[in-house]
């Protein structure tokens, strides 16, 4: 029982450290492709112990939901995040929430951020709050749709149970999963602002959505915001990982030899997929805002059709 | 009954449909008053035989009634109005003399398809003087529609009415003969008093249906 | 008792008779409209004598059962009522000048005739007796709707009079073949007119004869009945007659010729081979509802609305009656009972809505809730009822004929459910205009009598929640005569 | 001893009381808040009432029988599972209604047209849900609908409620008529009206089925499915607000208590291609409403779409019920309606908590469009806060109540693979889909609803002298948000409590839930699907109290107040900021073409000149388009022609009596 409990405690410390880390691995990859030096690993903690530092600007027209939000989001997102399994499955809490209620928490954490966008009354925020909510009314049906067509293989939503099951060799090899993988990807994308869909590292407001909602945030509740935005990432990639590249996932109940397996895989499997988005990155270009929904609504359709296979195949 | 009375019955009767069809044809007023009054004449005719053969005394009443107030008072009456109103002679018949013509023949046939459905049990002279009668009855009413003059109109009715007592009086023993011809007699004097009035009072310049109907309920 | 009893009858009709005799001679037309209540009210009271009373056996010429006490109680009823309307609305009449003293005292002698043409018709055992009773109420109310002397006035009268009397004259051919067909049976003389005669031996008639008559009584009474398309005379006899007889056209008169009809729909459906009424009847009744649910949209005049309305629902108790059934024929008693009351009560209230703005132009008035809430709500209720929604009566008689029909004949619920949607969002509209939105027209305080228009209401929306169980095991055995 | 109904009974009638002596006294000024008093108390007993019976004995069923309304049927009331669910939904929100009202009456213009109505038409919602038999069900239904017309032309003198009023009471009589033919069908010839009567016959497959269609056309109308919606949008907003919150929160309930009553309970077992139609029309029905919403920019009416949204996720839920009722699979069918059921108790929470925030705003500035709203976060803490609470229910966020219901229906979803027909396959997925797309942008819909209102800058000078609304709305409001919050963190009581109404009428119920460690619920087992509220609760506020703490403890406090950001453009004017048209702008692009025919039109200015560039949108309401208009059309149209016959003279009218003679002797001739 303790033992347990500090698993979970473990894990939740871990996506909170790993997080940065992650990010700074990114751009590390990225800054190589591109032949040039880039930043430190640990520039991200490094940015987010600055930030706290600062003193914060608070715009004259900001009221107290501008000053709680940075906490919210990094509560609801960190919570989801926790709940990932990450080296290990079925961990002591992990039945408090199934998949559907993760990408519900993510979704709560992006209502109040765009709220917080509206709530100081520039342009740029309304920009990126209202963009935000259109990307976002089309990656969660997505989402759903991914989710339901991992019920329907593995007959759960708890991700520890699909986990396993994925890990299972009955799984087998699947059309409808491949096409849920590449719609997930798409809606990770998306969701985490990544280019094509957004720019993290763009200065031009107009073009900015995530970036528009949090302009007018500085100091400590910057740093939250990007805490949970790092924590975010991390937790689509430990998602896909959990999902798509089970292996060596220390199951219910494993002992300390599993865990530790567990952990080395975890980081593995982070690496590889933080290399592959550096790659791909690199390699595309941001599009237009509007053709953003053509994106997503491939994604949606191919998710879609991953679940109508599958209905039909079950009947099989 | 012997076969002469039920005859003359007929012929009475038969003549009444043929009067009928001689005010479809009529296209002034005056001839088609004169006509009436023919009507009016047969109708007391075989009113009376009626009244004979079934012996039914009161029928010479209705009989009567028919001959002085409808063969005399109301043509007459009909002829110093139109002389009043100085209204033109001729009636602007809404339907051509022809289209008429075939109607009523039409509407003659149907009556008598109508009635001989009947079972044959039934009193043979009823039966034809139903026939007829509902005959003249079709007709009057075509005459009714096809007048745009409102004389003309209530002649339509009063001839309608007549094959109304032919068949009270064809029906053996049926009550209230009399009174119904002089109600209908009242009737037709209210009808004919309303069209004068309607005169007197200035209200209409002429008695055109047409023209009194200018108002039509809602204005638009 | 019979001895009492047959007083009561003949009070029925003696006392209309008696009182129209004195009103002609009275002067004072305050008197006169005072005579004019009293009489209606001794009436009443003779009618509702009927029920503690054993009855007579039926005479030649009189008869009273199940069926007609209910028409007799309801006539003489709504004949008080209007008769306390119309002593507040002519004394308006007369100071604005419209009337004169002389017209009154043709009036009040005239609405006492009429009544009793109507208790005559109601009572009358003998086809030929009702025939005359009949026409004689026609004719009075004839004189009466022209009794403004305006051009629409006698236009109107004028054109109720020509139906009219066409409209007679087919009824008696029909009285007259029906009669043919019953004296080889019965044998000659008044018998062979007694109806209570004819309904025994009807089975034997001859049926292609009876067929006939019907058609032709069908179409005479059906005039006044006011079915489409022989509606012609109604809305403007409704509209340009002053408003107590408007009330008591639609109240009672269009009753009369029902009455009339039905009686002779039981002596069709007695003799078997004959054609069957109830199909006849559906249709009149469909074509009615329908035509008049869409004439209701065009209307400018707030009587013709409603004289239009009372088409619609004459058309749906044909059709109920038409449909036959325990079920069907209770509602149409039922709905022809609540439309009497309702739509008379709607009557006094548009009468005083008409004095108070000086127009019957829809468009002219608005804003009644707020310039005259005693009757614009007056008038929202008896459209909300007319409209057959609950809690008031006129919607169980519509449940019950919707609901049974459709479970019959689906296929004859659905132009039915059409009119009855179709007018209800004419009516609404209309309403909607009448009573609601900024003030418009005449703003004077009204002296109106509210009592008669709410006494109605109430006792509509009384019936809508709760029927008496008496009442309601009469009115099942009158479905049952019915059938 | 009484039986429980018959004391239910009194409820109405005291109401109906009330409502007459609110007709009498409705000028005294202390009128306002005796009536409500009078209505809140009312509704409170009959709320303890009910609460007592499902305390004592949930599954017993009391009936009495008046002897009124269809003399041989006489009127019938039973109180069951399922009407004491809803007569709890019904007198909450009649309660807190009530309590509301007795604040926000007090700026009733005319209370006169509204005090006798009030009363009268909960009196008709209890009477609805009571009713036992066919007249007494379309009495009550028909008196609510009545009421509620009255309230709509409260405010008469304007004509676009007289319009929205017209409207409302010829669907709702259309409604009415369809629910009559279908208990004509259920009835029979032989007119036997009592419910009780009808439970006993199975109707024949056709039978079934129109009474399905009947079903959904009249409860549908009432409940706001699209195409029917077309009434709703302008009714609801169009009455005072506290009555708007009756109206969209509970009278679409009872409209959907109706739709129960009728197909899970009177018309037997379903066919399974009925739970198809209802799936379909319940799908679009939620997409096509919160679209709507997301275009408008009156606050009321905005919330009058999202109640279309909800009701097509209730149809949706309840279709699945019936697939799965009809394939006897009763875990999952129970699972299904419990979440519909669940999700009418959650809805008939946050939309009138929504609709009180709206007539909090109205009341304070007198505007109900939110273009000319903006800041109020700053001059009504209170509300701002409670609406908040109210906007994130309804967005179906955890931890609140929103959620969790949608998360059972998702759950529901997640059983149809065991569905045997193809149709069903392929439908219920797509319909999750709809759901999943309806529920993003309800948040995205309720991100513009708060954002426009309360956040920014005030967008006109009404927001500057606004001020906090008395103590009874806010304290109806706080009532409300407290039980969005609890019944989202402890769903498991109400989902046990909901066990009542799906035992009788599917035969089966959801595994008990509060048994459950931590208070979590699970619909079919745990290593399927979990969801604790409560704990995702505790973890949340943790982990943010512990961020705040570490923040507090090592990180600066140092703040400034500053300008914002504005490319060096400070201080923009406030209309610079976003609209609730330009918010919705992206999605009205993206979906805007196939669901209302948006079209986007830039007016360009001739070159050189300096008057601005102009976009103008116009949207259309298909539904409206494609079925009142033309309808309308053919009444002016027949209208039109028919009129004619008021216009003809005396002998073309005897040639029509004339011809009508002569076709019927015709016929009488050519009688075999």
């Amino acid at each position: 029982m303790i033992f347990q409990l500090a698993v979970q405690g473990a894990q939740m410390l871990l996506v909170l450290l790993l997080a940065p880390l992650l990010i700074g691995f990114v751009r590390k990859v990225k800054a190589r492709l591109l032949r040039r030096q880039g930043p430190p690993l640990i520039q991200p903690y490094r940015d987010l112990i600055r930030l706290m530092r600062k003193e914060v600007v608070l715009a004259d027209n900001a009221s107290w939901l501008f000053r709680v939000t940075p906490y919210l989001i990094f509560a609801a997102t960190w919570v989801a995040a926790a709940l990932v399994p990450t080296f290990a499955a079925g961990l002591e809490f992990s039945w408090t929430a199934d998949l559907i209620v993760i990408v519900a928490l993510l979704g709560s954490a992006r209502f109040f951020q765009a709220l917080a966008g509206m709530d100081v009354g520039t342009s740029f925020g309304g920009i990126g709050a209202s963009r935000e909510v259109m990307i976002a009314s089309l990656a969660e049906p997505a989402m759903l749709l991914i989710v339901f067509s991992l019920a329907l293989v593995a007959g759960a939503t708890q991700l520890s149970t699909v986990a396993a099951f994925m890990g299972s060799p009955e799984v087998g090899l699947r059309v409808s999963l491949g096409m849920s993988l590449i719609a997930l990807v798409m809606v990770a994308i998306a969701e985490n602002a990544r280019i094509p869909v957004d720019n993290p590292a763009t200065h031009l407001e107009l073009t900015m959505v995530h970036e528009a909602m949090i302009l007018e945030y500085s100091g400590r509740h910057l740093a939250m915001i990007e805490l949970a935005t790092f924590l975010k990432l991390l937790l689509y990639v430990s998602l896909i990982s959990c999902v798509f590249l089970p292996w060596g996932l220390a199951s219910v109940g494993a002992g300390p030899k599993a865990l530790a397996i567990g952990a080395a895989a975890y980081l593995a499997k982070l690496a590889v997929l933080a290399i592959l988005l550096a790659v791909f990155e690199t390699a595309v270009a941001k599009m237009r805002v509007f053709r953003v929904p053509d994106f997503l609504g491939a994604a949606l359709m191919l998710a879609l059709l991953g679940t109508l296979l599958l209905f039909v195949s079950r009947s099989l | 009954m012997n076969g002469l009375t039920f005859d003359i019955a007929h012929l009475l009767a038969g003549s009444l449909v043929l009067v009928s069809f001689m005010m479809l044809y009529q296209d002034r007023l005056f001839a088609l008053i004169n006509v009436f009054a023919l009507h009016a004449v047969v109708l007391a005719l075989s009113v009376a035989w009626q009244a004979y053969i079934q012996d039914a005394h009161h029928l010479y009443i209705t009989a009567a009634i028919a001959l002085v107030f409808k063969a005399i008072v109301i043509p007459v009456g009909l002829h110093r109005i139109i002389q009043r109103l100085g209204i033109h002679r001729d009636i602007e018949t809404a339907v051509g003399i022809g289209p008429t013509m075939l109607a009523g023949i039409g509407l003659v046939t149907l009556s008598m398809v109508l009635m001989l459905r009947v079972t044959p049990e039934a009193d043979p002279l009823a039966r034809e003087d139903l026939a007829f009668a509902l005959s003249i009855i079709l007709l009057g009413l075509l005459v009714m529609v096809t007048r745009r003059n409102a004389v003309s109109q209530v002649v339509g009715f009063m001839s309608l009415e007549n094959g109304l007592v032919l068949a009270a009086t064809g029906a053996k023993g049926m009550p209230l003969v009399v009174e119904i011809s002089v109600a209908f007699s009242i009737l037709i004097a209210f009808i004919v008093i309303g069209v004068f009035l309607f005169r007197i009072r200035e209200r209409f310049d002429s008695v055109d249906v047409g023209a009194l109907d200018d108002y039509r309920g809602e204005r638009q | 008792m019979t001895a009492f009893s047959f007083n009561a009858v003949a009070a029925i009709l003696l006392i209309p008779a008696g009182a129209a005799a004195i009103l002609a001679a009275l002067p004072n037309y305050k008197m006169t409209a005072v005579v004019n209540v009293v009489a209606s009210l001794l009436t009443l009271l003779a009618a509702l004598s009927l029920f503690i009373t054993e009855r007579p056996a039926p005479g030649q010429y009189l008869i009273i059962d199940d069926l007609n006490i209910v028409f007799i109680v309801l006539n003489t009823f709504v004949g008080f009522t209007t008769g306390v309307f119309s002593a507040s609305y002519i004394g308006h009449e007369l100071e604005t000048g419209r009337l004169t003293a002389p017209n009154l005292r043709f009036y009040h002698a005239m609405y006492q005739i009429m009544m009793f043409g109507m208790n005559l018709a109601f009572v009358s055992n003998n086809i030929g007796l009702m025939w005359v009773a009949v026409e004689l109420a026609t004719l009075t109310t004839v004189l009466m709707v022209g009794i403004y002397r305006t051009h629409e006035a006698l236009e109107a009268a004028w054109k109720y009079f020509i139906l009219g009397s066409v409209g007679i004259a087919l009824a008696l051919f029909g009285t007259i073949l029906v009669y043919m067909a019953a004296q080889p049976v019965v044998g000659e003389g008044t018998n062979a007119m007694v109806w209570s005669v004819l309904i025994e031996k009807a089975a034997h008639f001859d049926p292609a004869l009876l067929s006939v008559a019907f058609i032709f009584l069908l179409l005479g009474y059906g005039t006044k009945v006011g079915l489409a398309p022989l509606h012609a005379w109604l809305p403007d006899a409704h509209a340009e007659g002053p408003t107590p007889i408007s009330a008591v056209l639609s109240g009672l008169l269009l009753n009369v010729a029902l009455y009339a009809v039905l009686r002779f729909k039981l002596l069709l459906a007695a003799s078997p081979e004959a054609i069957g009424p109830g199909p006849l009847m559906v249709t009149m009744g469909l074509t009615s509802l329908i035509f008049a649910a869409f004439m209701l949209y065009r209307r400018r005049d707030i009587k013709r609305l409603f004289a239009y309305s009372s088409i619609e629902h004459m058309g749906i108790i044909v059709f109920a009656f038409g449909m036959g059934g325990p079920l069907a024929n209770f509602a149409g008693l039922l709905h022809m009972v609540m439309h009497s009351l309702t739509k008379s009560a709607i009557f006094f209230a548009v009468g005083h809505i008409a004095q108070v703005k000086g127009t019957q132009k829809i468009s002219e008035i608005r804003g009644l809730t707020e310039s005259h809430p005693g009757l614009g709500w007056a008038l929202v209720i008896g459209v909300v009822a007319i409209a057959g929604l609950p809690p008031l009566g006129i919607f169980m008689s519509e449940f019950l004929v919707v609901s049974s029909t459709f479970a019959r004949h689906p296929w004859l619920a659905i132009p039915l459910v059409f009119g009855l949607l179709i007018a209800f969002g004419a009516l609404v509209l209309r309403l909607t205009g009448l009573a609601f939105g900024e003030p418009r027209g005449g703003t004077a305080p009204v002296e109106a009598s509210y009592v008669p228009m709410y006494s109605h209401l109430a006792l509509v929306f009384a019936a809508g929640i709760y029927l008496p169980a008496p009442l309601v095991a009469w009115f099942q055995h009158v479905a049952g005569i019915l059938g | 001893m009484i039986s429980t109904v018959a004391l239910l009974l009194c409820g109405p009638a005291a109401l109906l009381g009330t409502a007459v002596l609110a007709g009498a006294f409705s000028r005294r000024a202390s009128a306002t808040r005796l009536v409500y008093g009078a209505a809140l108390a009312i509704s409170a007993a009959l709320l303890v009432i009910v609460a007592d019976h499902l305390m004592g004995n949930p599954g017993e069923v009391s009936a009495v029988t008046l002897p009124l309304g269809l003399p041989w049927t006489g009127a019938r009331f039973r109180l069951d599972g399922l009407s004491a669910f809803f007569l709890i939904v019904v007198n909450l929100g009649g309660a807190v209604t009530s309590l509301y009202g007795v604040g926000y009456g007090q700026h009733e213009s005319a209370p006169h047209r509204v005090l006798p109505f009030y009363p009268a038409f909960l009196a008709g919602m209890n009477l609805v849900v009571l009713a036992n038999d066919a007249f007494a069900f379309l009495l009550s239904w028909e008196f609510m609908s009545l009421a509620s017309w009255a309230l709509v032309m409260a405010h008469h003198r304007d004509e676009a409620n007289r319009r929205a009023a017209y409207i409302y009471l010829v669907m709702a009589s259309f409604g009415t008529l369809a629910l009559l033919l279908a208990f004509g069908l259920l009835a029979g010839p032989a007119g036997t009206y009592a419910f009780d009567a009808m439970r006993t016959v199975q109707p024949g497959p056709l039978a079934a089925g129109a009474v399905l269609a009947l079903m959904l056309l009249g409860a549908g109308s009432k409940a706001g499915l699209v195409p029917l919606h077309a009434w709703l949008p302008l009714a609801h907003p169009a009455a005072p607000s506290h009555v708007s919150a009756l109206m969209s929160g509970i009278m679409t309930k009872v409209a959907i208590y109706g739709f129960v009553r009728v197909v899970f309970d009177l018309l037997g077992a379903p066919a399974w291609w009925s739970g198809v139609a209802v799936l379909l029309i319940g799908g679009v029905t939620a997409v096509l409403g919160i679209l709507h919403a997301l275009m408008e920019k009156d606050l009321k009416r905005l919330l009058a779409y999202s109640t279309i949204e909800n009701i097509g996720v209730i149809f949706a839920s309840l279709g699945l019920a019936l697939a799965f009722k009809a394939n006897a699979m009763p875990s999952a069918a129970a699972l299904a309606f419990t979440a519909a059921l669940f999700h009418v108790l959650n809805h008939s929470f946050f939309k009138s908590l929504l609709f009180f925030g709206a007539g909090a705003v109205l009341s304070a500035t007198g505007e109900r469009d939110m273009e000319r709203l903006g800041g109020l976060i700053h001059r009504l803490p209170v509300t701002s806060f409670v609406f908040l609470v109210g906007c994130v229910s309804i967005s179906a966020l955890p931890p609140f109540n929103g959620f969790a219901s949608e998360w059972l229906a998702f759950q529901a979803i997640l059983q149809s693979p065991d569905l045997p027909q193809w149709g069903l396959k392929v439908i219920v997925p797509a319909v999750g889909g709809m759901l999943a797309l309806a529920a993003a942008l309800a948040a995205a819909c309720f991100v513009k609803a708060f954002g426009i209102t309360f956040l920014g800058r005030a967008r006109s000078a009404v927001v500057e002298q606004a001020h906090e609304v008395d103590r009874f709305s806010l304290a109806a409001m706080a009532v409300l948000a407290v039980l969005c919050l609890l019944a989202g963190l402890l769903p498991g009581f109400v989902i046990d409590g909901l066990s009542t109404v799906t035992l009788p009428l599917i035969g089966d119920r959801m595994p008990v839930q509060t048994a459950q460690p931590w208070l979590s619920i699970v619909p079919i087992a745990e290593s399927r699907s979990s969801y604790n509220g409560l704990l995702v609760f505790v973890f949340i506020t943790i982990s943010a109290s512990l961020a705040a703490f570490f923040i507090h403890r090592f990180a600066s406090h140092a703040l400034r107040r500053g300008l914002a950001w504005g490319c060096g453009f400070d201080d923009a004017a406030p209309a610079a900021q976003y609209t609730a048209v330009s918010f919705a702008q992206p999605i009205r692009r993206v979906f805007g073409g196939f669901a209302f025919r948006a079209r986007e039109t830039v007016e360009m200015p001739a070159p050189g000149t300096l008057d601005p560039a102009r976009i103008k949108v116009d949207i259309h309401d298909v539904a409206w388009e494609t079925f009142y208009q033309p309808i309308a059309g053919a009444i002016d149209f027949a209208t039109e022609r028919l009129n004619y016959l008021q216009f003809l003279t005396i002998r073309r009218y005897l040639t029509l009596v004339f011809l009508y003679l002569v076709i019927l002797l015709l016929v009488l001739a050519l009688w075999p």
